[in-house]
């Protein structure tokens, strides 16, 4: 375990100056997320256009450096993407935190997915990985319109 | 591993009793646990103790991922259909008071009637008078026959439109009784009721698939199963754990809390309050372990020829009666003797290192019903042998002389 | 027993965490078990397994016997009246459910009121939560300062004629407040209302006497007070363990039972169903023992000393905010740091083989109370050393470097 | 430990069949006793004089050797003794059975003190200590007139 390669400095900024703060105007969808056992909360406020394109994608909420960082990263990578690309995304980043291989997409750029890939060090502390995915849950949950809160025990 | 000097994985046995060798026919009552068992405690608590989920450290990440390796054990063991299904409790008195209280919450009122057998436990059957007291629920006993085997064609007659749940162990604590529970179930679902299964007795003994029987709740107790005391398990469908309202409340079980309101944390933590049996989950992996190395076929086996021999040689001894001959038995058999009170009975077998239980086996009810105030119960576990069923006979023979009985 | 070296009577710390020694500061969360305790539950299930009080046989004798001598250990470490006084349960969470179930089905009516307080863990709130849902009782909370004290005038005003019963910690597992509950119970008791005390996190730190407090119920957890996991204890006065209802119902906690009605049996197994954690009830003896070779006061020193000690050089790091600063304070010390969330903290407390706990701590109320979504919390145990309070802040300088912080 | 101790021809002798066994007519005071692990029942019947004198005890129930001799020995040492003697018996019986020295009171015979020393077997075996205690609590239960059913628990 090595804590320089989950505490990256990509990941530090991310989650000091988190991108995509707050909440956006004219969201048509949104979810709130929870982590029970430690707290961390998130709010996901998303625009979806009529070809159900990814207009804005925002948040609020409060948590770890990790779990920030990787919503305001989420933010980043989704945003003007397709339905389609955006949910390849989420399933590629969540495949690889739990164990799988880097993520691929067609829809993201070289730096792109180095950003995303700032959060595989992750993989090496199994308490912290709801840290991380929590965000990512709870925009797949926005997405699909689920009534329901997501907490990261799903 | 070989069934035949099993005993030698079973610490106690090199203990004497009185100046005897232990024959321990008490496992009915609580088992005697493998070394692998008594080892992983040892290990756990010396080198990897920890409470489990809420902390980050290493120590609590290694010790939540050994407490959610025995769940999904569980899960495989009695073919679960997912890991939620699983709760920890400390016993299956609480597995069965869990359902009892919230499903009685939730699903019954005045004149509901809950449908439970003459061979219950009292733990199996308090819980649900607690209803017929705080709801005025209406208990119904299913009968049994002079075999201790429950009549069907009663039974289904019971059955009425006002039944909200049927509650009946799978094997009995006193005659042994196998109970089709499987046929019972089938009949409940037709009229759309669920079935609890008190499975304390049948863990050990009896193959266990949820899935196949198809009961809504079963109950199990772990210290019966080759495991630690403190634990006991609770299988539940899922859509009924997500239905039911909480039981015990606290710390581990809630999701959001405020001074207004409380809302709960998803399965399995939402029936887990408070800090679990953390070292005795961890080691009953290994009594799972355990029995699965035996292989469950080899283990039901060596205790169908037991009791078989155990029977036949008991039958033999004119003074003893057996009680109950249910059509499938395992290895649980309660005999009186003429003259002797079973509380002397096991007084005198004692003095020879023979551990039975004497009393009514925490069921007044079946032994009103078979007039009987008390009974001896010899019960059998994976480490028994004929030659304890011959000691246990001698024993029996030396009753009379203490006695001076013919 | 020398304290200096007490850590060598607990074989974790010959542990390596991440290749360093293990500094174990989440003892609020779970203690370490000394060898004595872990050697007990070895050679009890080793030697000496059996359940209890219900088999006549030696094993069945002896067990039972080591049983009752942890149930009088317990009422002489906590100086209850009898031992009837004395209920084992599987956790503190589930003695306090215990008495907010029984307690609310006999007194508790709609509009009546619960006075609990800000530093509640959970397992102090949702039990008595419950009865707002069941029974529309109102629950009240008495405020604390920005020390983290309770306010004891705000405290008697919020006491009403329709307050029923008030649930307090005697100390908190966030900010170490020991709160003054012999003051709480006195003003309680003028106006009679009966007081229960959460002594799960002052049981192993200090000296415990039910008689002088004069509390009417008091909530341990075995697990926290170097004892096994799955035990728990429930002092109550003997008047209301007789007046109030059986809670958990089954095997072991009847008197007579037919088809038509149950009577229970005496106390103390009235609130004992269901088999017992018999091993783990035994072993904790041993806990008692541990703790009075050393002597409480030395305990108690120790603690001391050493609270003080890292209070002062945690105030001396700059970055750090202690969380409370109570007039009476045990060894629990909440933390934050500028720039790092406690989550972040843990794990790079961690890699240095510091075990701290990050997060609500099981106190939500508290927790937004101080502003505050999660704290990182150092709790000590008797194995705790001024190196370990060293090594602490290094690793806490070792956060502000991860995180480039000047 | 010894079994011959425990089963000694009395006890054998009064286990099988016990004296003053049925219900005395015109009783006045009488109690319940019961052992809820085991199952013991004892019902106690006493006839007391106007000078609180024992005129009549008789018992019914059922349990083991130990439980019916002791109740039907206390029966037979018991009627016809004062109030007093009969408490101070009784005291000396439980006494006795609880590891004390051997019964002493001038209201017995020599005979009767054989009797009631036929029962100290019973110091030895823990577990059956309330098997011959339970009629005796019972029969103070009688005697003070409370209005309890008597457990072993006692
Ligand atoms: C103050 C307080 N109360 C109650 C509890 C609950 O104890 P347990 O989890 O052992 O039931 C705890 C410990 O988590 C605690 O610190
Ligand atoms: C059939 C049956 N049900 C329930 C129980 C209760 O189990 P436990 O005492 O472990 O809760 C037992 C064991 O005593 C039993 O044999």
């Amino acid at each position: 375990m090595d804590l320089k390669e989950l505490y990256q400095d990509i990941i530090l900024e991310h989650g000091k100056s988190p991108r995509n703060f707050g909440k956006c105007k004219n969201y048509n969808h949104q979810a709130r997320g929870h982590n029970p056992l430690c707290g961390d909360q998130v709010h996901v406020y998303l625009k979806l256009d009529k070809e159900k394109k990814v207009e804005q994608l925002t948040f609020e909420g409060s948590g770890c450096a990790i779990s920030i960082a990787s919503t305001s990263i989420m933010t980043e990578l989704v945003k003007g993407k397709s339905f389609k690309a955006s949910m390849e995304i989420i399933d590629g980043f969540l495949n690889m935190i739990k164990g799988g291989s880097e993520v691929k997409s067609n829809d993201l750029t070289e730096d792109q997915k180095i950003k995303i890939m700032s959060l595989s060090g992750v993989k090496q502390y199994p308490m912290r990985i709801k840290c991380a995915t929590l965000s990512w849950h709870t925009l797949i949950s926005a997405m699909e319109n689920k009534d329901k809160d997501v907490n990261t025990e799903i | 591993m070989n069934i035949d000097n099993i005993k030698s994985q079973f610490p106690i046995f090199s203990k004497k009793i009185n100046g005897k060798s232990l024959v321990y026919l008490d496992s009915s009552n609580s088992s005697q646990k493998p070394m692998c068992v008594i080892n992983r405690l040892d290990t756990f608590y010396k080198s990897e103790f920890s409470n489990i989920g809420r902390s980050i450290h290493s120590l609590s990440v290694n010790a939540t991922n050994k407490f959610d390796e025995t769940r999904m054990s569980v899960k495989k063991f009695i073919n679960a259909g997912s890991k939620e299904e699983i709760i920890f409790t400390k016993n299956a008195t609480e597995s069965i008071n869990l359902i009892a209280s919230t499903f009685g919450q939730q699903n019954i009122k005045s004149g509901d009637e809950i449908l439970i057998t003459e061979l219950e436990h009292h733990s199996n059957y308090v819980p649900w008078h607690y209803l017929r007291e705080s709801k005025g629920a209406v208990i119904k006993f299913a009968p049994i026959n002079e075999d201790g085997d429950i009549i069907i064609s009663e039974f289904e007659k019971l059955i009425t439109p006002k039944t909200k749940i049927i509650a009946v162990t799978h094997l009995s604590n006193v005659t042994g009784t196998i109970v089709p529970v499987k046929e019972i179930i089938n009949i409940a679902h037709k009229k759309n009721i669920p079935v609890l299964v008190d499975g304390c007795q049948s863990a050990p003994h009896i193959k266990i698939d949820v899935k196949d029987l198809d009961c809504d709740f079963y109950a199990i107790s772990c210290h019966k199963v080759y495991g630690p005391t403190g634990v006991g398990i609770l299988y539940a469908k899922k859509d009924w754990l997500e239905k039911l309202p909480p039981y015990i409340g606290g710390g581990g079980m809630i999701s959001e809390v405020t001074k207004e309101k409380v809302s709960y944390a998803q399965l399995p933590e939402k029936y887990e309050a408070g800090t679990m049996p953390t070292a005795e989950v961890v080691a009953f992996n290994e009594s799972i372990k355990f029995m699965e190395s035996i292989g469950i076929e080899n283990l039901i086996n060596h205790e169908k020829k037991l009791t078989n021999y155990a029977l036949e040689k008991l039958r033999s001894i004119n003074s003893v009666q057996l009680v109950g001959n249910p059509k499938n038995k395992a290895g649980v058999i309660s005999f009186t003797i003429k003259g002797v009170h079973p509380h002397d009975i096991a007084t005198i077998l004692d003095e020879d290192g023979v551990a039975i239980r004497a009393g009514h086996h925490c069921c007044q009810i079946l032994h009103k019903k078979l007039n009987l105030p008390a009974t001896a119960r010899a019960s059998f576990g994976i480490y028994n042998t004929k030659d304890d069923i011959d000691i246990l006979c001698e024993a029996i023979e030396n009753c009379r002389k203490v006695f001076n009985l013919k």
